[in-house]
């Protein structure tokens, strides 16, 4: 048994009583349980870009606090009852201050009631299902990118003054991701002018989503809301592009707006694609001349060495890993106490690989870091942001369960 | 015991079996022989439900054959033994010839996968019978060791012991001295003959081997192109110029 | 009516698309009697072999002429160092096997090509043929137009070739194959090469409608089983004959019968090949084997 | 010889003093290990259930099953559905879970009827399949694509147990039940019934053996076995979602019991050890694409034991210089 | 061709079943091995065509093929009608035949052997297009002789080659083999229980027991050897 291994430092004064597993004065232990092999391998990309930040700040920033991260990744394929050991083994065996990112809704649901009854910090789950923000029984557990049904109103917010009339077609992934985010959307044209006209989804196994795209062009609905993963994207992207008889305002939703998504298709093809986001895409050549994605470029290429830093879930893994860097600076307490409470107590925070105007902030009763997003619409070669960043939290009030 | 009466069997455009006849009373020891393709085997077929036939009627203690499940004929007292071998070659000796027995037990899955004690008693005087059939052939030596891998004399007479363990009343024995030598031919004579008026066997046997067949069977049906040419003792059939012409030759 | 045509034109490109793949399964299950889990994902790995190709600055037929000598030589380096010393096991234990060089392979695709996705261009024009109301995109008359040729070689492989019936020799009785002098091993390891070869074809024809990317072959493969299934296993008309079918059934079926939907079209095929199996154990156009007892 | 070949590895008897050794083994554990490996422990006792089903219709009766995936799945969701929306006590899930499990295969046992090797391989894997997006369709009974949550099963205050070394022991039991219901089968006429189906139908029918009703029955009891395995999956994890269930579980089932060893009695144990442990181990090897060992590790231990890790086992038992 | 064995070891696994075969063919020779169940007539000629592996030597014509696969054997012009017939069940009747040939070049000699064969086996011809897995026992026994000499061997092995024949056939086989033996000078072993016929056209025979050769000569001598007379020649009913 490897019990009390790496017991911290007692906590003192009004941290006195509080967990420190996993945190020293020296270094701080995180552990992160994404698929690296399987079907959903392209997020495994993501932990290379927090590792990449956190050697940064080890190597350059002295660490997080003083605090030298040491960040341990483990494999769980995308599957549930993978998730659950690698959770325990991080939690029990790694002894590890927090779970730092768990990806995908079903590892992260099949985790969070482990990681609440051993209070254990599950901060920043890689997913954007409402449930992280909105349920009351699992305080250990946050998100952190915007949720889908916050993104779905964005979408619904976005029509209802563009085109009020708008008969909308509908293609989704069927799994909790297009099912929140659809499901967000019918709620939010409810009342309106816009109305859902076709509907078709997809399961991540078929080979391609062309039968669906021919289904919606059926409908001649005027817009199309494309809630897919970039590969399924991509295809989407190409048939309507290739189906010159039906035109329709293509909404892409974020999974898939990322310019590596784009290319293949061809930049000519997806001229005035609408989309949003609320973090900075490597291949966006507006992003030329930011410092932080200099910084981010320079430090992949010396602590990341033959990762390509376009891989947008680069860009993510570092935006979460300063994110987290944020929070953990903003704790009261070096505790796992002092981490659950910090995350939910995010004032304005502003992260450099977020949109300029995208802060994180939560409180007690707001479990979503992140609920800014910004339309924009693709021109040239590049993503072209337009109007406000919008909060939906502010447009839409609260996201309650 | 059995009546054969009007068989036919066609295969696509073959006819196996011709409108094919015959008796054997009980206790009898038939022969049935014929030129390679005559529908022998086919003809053992019939009898054990391996193929339907195209029209006729087995009739066999009384019962209609041609309308027995396959698997039920083994139930009614019919066994037999393969021309090429059908023995299960990853089971052992002593599991092969208990297969033989499967129609005397009665276990089902769950009262054997609960073990119950009628099961175990069950199993062991089945396990005993097997011992005994398998000493009496002489294969007890060879009852752990699986079925692949043994010479094919042995087999053979694996595939005897697999199908008497059955207790049948009728046994049908598909060239069963093939590739014995003059010595062993003879021993499994005798022992054919202490088996089966000791168990009170009907016999029909085929067999190319005509020192084997003339000695032993008491009557003998001869198939040419699925129709019988000639039927009757051994001595008679042996003369019976169809025969010779199609079957034995000139120096038989 | 021009609606439902073009959703049969739509399935028919589907259809397309699993019958290439679907003619490597039943190659390569000619050959060797073994069912090819990771057919394709080689298919995947050669069609980023010609990516590569292409990258460098390679003309497109250049790099796909490379590419099928390559995935060739690739086929039958496989066979050699992976299936040989497990030649002879079990068939589940071969089959195993191709289960863990699909992950295998799947994985190495990822590592080194990473899991953006991959424009490839597309060896046929743009555009699309109107009949009456109804549009057959250029791709998918090309694609059927290859498959149709590939079919017809296969055949002419099979049937009236000597490597062909020695090849079913080997995957009928391997060991009475080596009696009359067949070389199996090299018999086995052209099989390899050959099945890899079809296998990028099809990646190549698939690459430009899916997007490249390591996972792309996932979906097809399994609709290709479901073809060769369909058509019975030892028969390339019937895999072509198989993916026509359920390319059609399945898109039929997600546009018209309402409580079927997008998502449970999947089953569709499979009740179509629970039908058919059920009356035909060998498939539609599968030998049956006669066994005598 | 003949006596060296037919030699099995081990006595009866010390077959029974090794079952028994473990068994001790197997009950001290859990108080000797930390939570963690208790937990892991429960996961590999969970497969070899659902194997040890598997090994009945593959190893022993001779029928591919490349969707057994489903009948765990099924297992999986009638315990979580009983235990959320009946609230149901954990054990009264048990039966529930198997009879469903036993009557799908039933159900599905009868195109195994007419099907052979490859095709009926193909066909349950296409059911394995179909089944993701059924289970998403039934919303309402299945919580749809985002699962159910359920409880875990609280340990009686009289058995001093922690949870973990509950749900171990209760896992144990289920496997070790499922153990002996095998091995008695096996050791009876419906074992060899199997058995000769397998190696020759022919043969087996002219026996007496209907092939129809050992066919099916093989597969229902089999799936029982799956169903079993899930409904304690559900105990243990306390989740279901249909991307658990997904194709994958079932061909890693397969392969599991291929490497573990096909049709022996130790196979599911060493099948089920793969499973839960090899895919770290790979990670621990190659950390960026762990897929390349997995994929590699699979191929060796074929290329090492091609009749499994079991029948490695025994060739090492039998280099043991013993006296006759 | 002269068929040279010296000291050959063979077995399965760990089990040895022959302990030291040594024996030679002169060209143009039959010869005849007889032995009890078991004795490893089989695996002597499997040891012969490389079926099993085996230790010792085995030249043909100065050829050594010990350690040599089954295929590059037959290559060498080695045709083997083994035990259990090998044939390809689900192949038709013709394509086993042509598998026979299939080293052998020159289309024109091939459909001439294929006639022959069919003269020699009337059966078969009418089976030509049927699955090879549906003839009669005897059908398929004829189908892997025809197979054999579809090889033109320089060295044929014939495992019990009369299994499941009707006597007429039987005789007619031994007949033909005798024939090609005596026109073509190909070297025959055979293995046969009938020793009758086997001894009739061989020139030397062997006794094989437990895996060692217990009795050498001449044909006549052995035929007059009492003991094989008692074992092998013996049954009269
Ligand atoms: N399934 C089948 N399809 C086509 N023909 C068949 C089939 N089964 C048997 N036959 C043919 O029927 C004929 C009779 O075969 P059968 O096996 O009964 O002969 P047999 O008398 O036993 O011959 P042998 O002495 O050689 O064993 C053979 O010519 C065989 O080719
Ligand atoms: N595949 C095998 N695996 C293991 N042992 C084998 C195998 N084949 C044969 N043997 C053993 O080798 C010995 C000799 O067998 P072989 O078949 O050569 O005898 P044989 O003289 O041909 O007998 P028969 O006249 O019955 O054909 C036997 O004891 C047998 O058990
Ligand atoms: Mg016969
Ligand atoms: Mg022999």
């Amino acid at each position: 048994g490897r019990d009390g291994g790496t017991a911290g430092t007692a906590a003192s004064g009004k941290c006195q009583g509080q967990q420190t597993t996993g945190i020293t004065d020296k270094s701080i232990k995180l552990g992160g349980i994404y698929p690296l092999s399987g079907p959903a391998s392209a997020y495994g990309d993501i932990p290379k870009g927090i590792k990449a930040y956190f050697d940064y700040v080890n190597a350059e920033k002295g660490g997080i606090g003083g605090r030298k991260v040491e960040f341990v990744v483990r494999d769980d394929g995308y599957q549930p009852p993978k998730a659950v050991e690698e959770a325990r083994r991080l939690v029990e065996q790694e002894q590890v201050f927090a779970l730092f990112q768990t990806l995908g809704t079903p590892s992260s649901t099949a985790t969070w009631d482990y990681a609440n009854q051993r209070k254990v910090p599950q901060v920043f789950v890689a997913t954007g299902a409402s449930k992280w923000g909105t349920d009351t029984t699992h305080p250990w557990t946050i998100g952190w990118q915007p949720n889908y049904i916050s993104e779905a109103r964005v979408y619904a917010q976005y029509l209802k003054t563009e085109k009020p009339d708008a008969k909308v077609a509908v293609l989704y992934q069927n799994d909790d991701f297009g099912k929140d985010l659809f499901g967000g959307f019918t709620r939010a044209i409810e009342g309106t002018g816009i109305k859902v006209v076709a509907e078709q989804s997809y399961e991540v196994s078929d080979p391609s989503v062309d039968p669906q795209m021919r289904n919606l062009a059926e409908s001649k609905a005027d817009v199309l809301l494309d809630i897919t993963t970039p590969k399924f994207g991509s295809q989407a992207l190409a048939a309507d592009a290739r189906n010159t008889a039906w035109n329709p305002l293509h909404i892409v939703n974020n999974v898939a707006a990322s310019i590596t998504v784009l290319k293949p298709v061809g930049f000519e093809n997806v001229q005035g694609v609408v989309s949003s986001t609320y973090y900075k895409d490597p291949n966006d050549p507006m992003w030329q001349n930011d410092a932080e994605m200099a910084l981010y470029r320079q430090k992949m290429g010396q602590y990341a060495a033959g990762a390509d830093p376009n891989i947008p879930y680069h860009a993510f893994g570092w935006a979460v890993a300063s994110s987290f860097h944020k929070a953990m600076d903003a704790a009261a307490c070096p505790t796992r106490e002092g981490l659950r409470d910090s995350v939910r107590n995010l004032k304005g925070v502003q992260v450099g690989m977020l949109l300029p105007g995208v802060t994180m902030d939560t409180s007690p009763g707001d479990g979503f870091p992140i609920e800014s997003m910004q339309l924009m619409t693709f021109k040239g070669e590049r993503w072209e942001l337009f109007g406000q960043v919008i909060d939906t939290r502010k447009e839409f009030g609260p996201l309650t369960g | 015991m059995l009546e054969v009466r009007d068989l036919t069997v066609r295969f696509g455009g073959i006819t196996a079996l011709d409108g094919v006849s015959f008796r054997v009373r009980r206790g009898e020891m038939a022969g049935l022989i014929g030129p390679n393709g005559a529908g022998k085997t086919t003809l053992f077929n019939c009898l054990t439900r391996r193929h339907d036939a195209d029209s006729g009627t087995i009739v066999y203690e009384g019962e209609e054959l041609t309308s027995v499940a396959p698997h039920a004929i083994a139930r009614l007292g019919i066994a037999r033994t393969f021309q090429n071998l059908g023995l299960f070659p990853r089971l052992s000796v002593r599991d092969n010839v208990l297969v033989g027995a499967h129609h005397r037990g009665r276990a089902g899955f769950l009262t054997a996968a609960l073990g119950l004690p009628g099961v175990r008693r069950e199993e062991r005087a089945l396990r005993a019978d097997a011992d005994a059939v398998l000493e009496r052939l002489d294969l007890a030596r060879v009852a752990g060791h699986p079925a692949s891998g043994l010479p094919f004399g042995t087999l053979k007479r694996v595939e005897l012991a697999r199908a008497l363990v059955g207790r049948p009343r009728l046994l049908l024995l598909d060239e069963p001295v093939n590739g014995l030598n003059a010595a062993e031919v003879e021993e499994f004579a005798g022992t054919l003959g202490a088996i089966r008026d000791a168990d009170d066997l009907t016999v029909i046997v085929v067999e190319h081997h005509m020192g084997f067949v003339m000695g032993t069977c008491e009557r003998i049906v001869c198939l040419d192109f699925g129709r019988k040419i000639a039927e009757g003792p051994p001595a008679e059939i042996r003369r019976d110029p169809g025969v010779i012409e199609a079957y034995l030759g000139t120096v038989a | 009516m021009a609606s439902f045509l073009q959703q049969v034109v739509v399935g028919l490109g589907a259809g397309a698309i699993y019958a290439s793949l679907a003619l490597a399964l039943v190659l390569i299950y000619r050959f060797t009697g073994i069912v090819n889990f990771a057919q394709g994902e080689l298919a995947m790995f050669s069609t980023y072999v010609a990516w590569q190709c292409v990258a460098a600055g390679l003309p497109f037929w250049a790099a796909l002429t490379l590419t099928l000598v390559v995935s060739f030589a690739g086929g039958m380096l496989i066979e050699r160092v992976i299936i040989r010393p497990v030649e002879g096991a079990p068939e589940l234990t071969l089959v195993i096997v191709t289960v863990g060089l699909f992950i295998f392979v799947n994985a190495a695709a990822g590592w080194i090509w990473t899991f953006l996705i991959k424009d490839f261009p597309n060896p046929f024009p743009d555009g699309a043929l109107e009949v009456g109301g109804v549009s057959v995109s250029l791709s998918t008359l090309g694609v059927l137009g290859v498959v149709a040729v590939v079919m017809g070689l296969l055949y002419l492989l099979f049937q009236h070739t000597k490597i062909g019936l020695g090849m079913r020799a080997v995957a009928a009785d391997p060991e009475s194959a080596r009696l009359v002098g067949i070389r199996v091993g090299w018999t086995l390891a052209l099989g390899w090469g050959l099945a890899a070869t079809v296998g990028a074809v099809s990646g190549v024809l698939v690459a430009p409608l899916l997007f490249l990317e390591p996972n792309m072959m996932g979906g097809v493969l399994i609709y290709a089983f479901a073809a060769a299934t369909l058509g019975g296993f030892d028969s390339p008309v019937g895999a072509v004959v198989g993916g026509v079918i359920v390319g059609v059934a399945e898109t039929l079926a997600g546009a018209y019968v309402g409580f079927v939907g997008s998502d449970l079209k999947i089953g569709v095929p499979l009740v179509i090949i629970l039908g058919v199996l059920l009356l035909r154990p060998q498939g539609l156009f599968g030998r049956a084997v006669v066994e005598r007892a | 010889m003949i006596g060296a070949a037919a030699r099995p590895a081990l006595s009866p008897r010390w077959r029974w003093g090794a079952a028994v050794a473990v068994l001790a083994a197997a009950c001290y554990a859990p108080f000797q290990l930390v939570p963690f490996h208790v937990f892991q422990l429960t996961m590999v006792l969970v497969y070899a259930v659902a194997l040890l089903g598997l090994n009945l219709l593959v190893g022993h009766a001779g029928q591919i099953s490349l969707g057994h995936g489903a009948f765990f799945a099924v297992g999986a969701y009638v315990a979580a559905i009983l235990l959320e929306r009946w609230e149901l006590p954990h054990l009264l899930t048990l039966p529930f879970a198997a009879a469903l499990a036993f009557l799908l295969g039933l159900g599905l046992g009868v195109p195994a009827i007419r099907l052979r090797g490859l095709y009926l391989a193909l066909v349950t894997l296409a059911i394995a399949i179909f089944l993701v997006p059924l289970l998403k369709r039934f919303e309402g009974m299945t919580g749809g694509s985002m699962g159910l949550t359920t409880a875990k099963p609280v340990p009686p205050a009289w058995s001093g147990l922690a949870e973990d070394q509950w749900l171990y022991f209760l896992t144990l039991a289920v496997a070790v039940a499922a153990f002996l219901l095998t091995a008695g089968l096996l050791r009876s006429r419906v074992g060899r019934a199997l058995h000769a189906v397998r190696d020759n139908e022919a043969a087996a029918e002219v026996m007496g053996v209907r092939l129809s009703f050992y066919k099916t029955l093989a597969f229902a009891w089999s799936a029982m076995f799956a169903g079993a395995a899930g409904c304690v999956y559900t105990w243990v994890i306390g989740f279901v979602s249909p991307d658990s269930f997904t194709v994958n579980l079932s061909i890693n089932l397969l392969a599991g019991l291929v490497v573990g060893g096909l049709g022996s009695l130790l196979g599911p144990l060493l099948g089920a050890l793969f499973v839960m442990f090899v895919p770290s181990i790979a990670q621990s090897v190659n950390d960026a694409a762990p897929g390349v060992v997995f994929g590699l590790l699979i191929v060796v231990v074929m290329y090492v034991a091609p009749t499994g890790l079991s029948g490695l086992a025994e060739r090492l038992i039998k280099k043991i210089p013993r006296k006759e | 061709m002269t068929l040279l064995v010296e000291d050959l070891v063979a077995g399965y696994g760990d089990a040895r079943v022959l302990h030291g075969v040594s024996l030679s063919v002169g060209e143009g020779e039959i010869c005849a091995i007889l032995g009890p169940n078991g004795a490893g007539k089989t695996t002597l000629l499997r040891a012969l065509s490389g079926m099993v592996r085996a230790r010792g030597r085995v030249a043909l014509g100065g050829t050594a093929l010990t350690g040599r696969s089954p295929d590059a054997i037959a290559r060498h012009g080695v045709a083997h009608v083994p035990e259990g017939r090998g044939t390809f069940m689900s192949l038709t009747v013709e394509e086993n035949l042509r598998l026979g040939a299939f080293v052998r070049r020159g289309r024109a000699a091939i459909e001439a052997d294929l006639d022959r064969i069919h003269t020699y086996f009337p059966a078969l011809k009418t089976r030509l297009k049927q699955a090879a897995g549906s003839l009669s026992g005897g059908e398929q026994q004829m189908l892997a002789i025809g197979r054999a000499l579809m090889l033109r061997p320089r060295l044929l092995l014939l495992d019990e080659p009369s299994l499941g024949l009707a006597p007429l056939v039987t005789r007619e086989l031994f007949r033909i083999v005798q024939a090609i033996n005596a026109e073509e000078r190909t070297t025959v072993v055979v293995v046969e229980q009938n020793a009758h016929l086997a001894l009739g056209i061989a020139q030397q025979a062997h006794v094989l027991e437990t895996g060692r050769i217990v009795l050498s000569g001449t044909a006549e001598r052995i035929r007059a050897d009492e003991q094989v007379a008692q074992s092998y020649l013996g049954y009269r009913v």
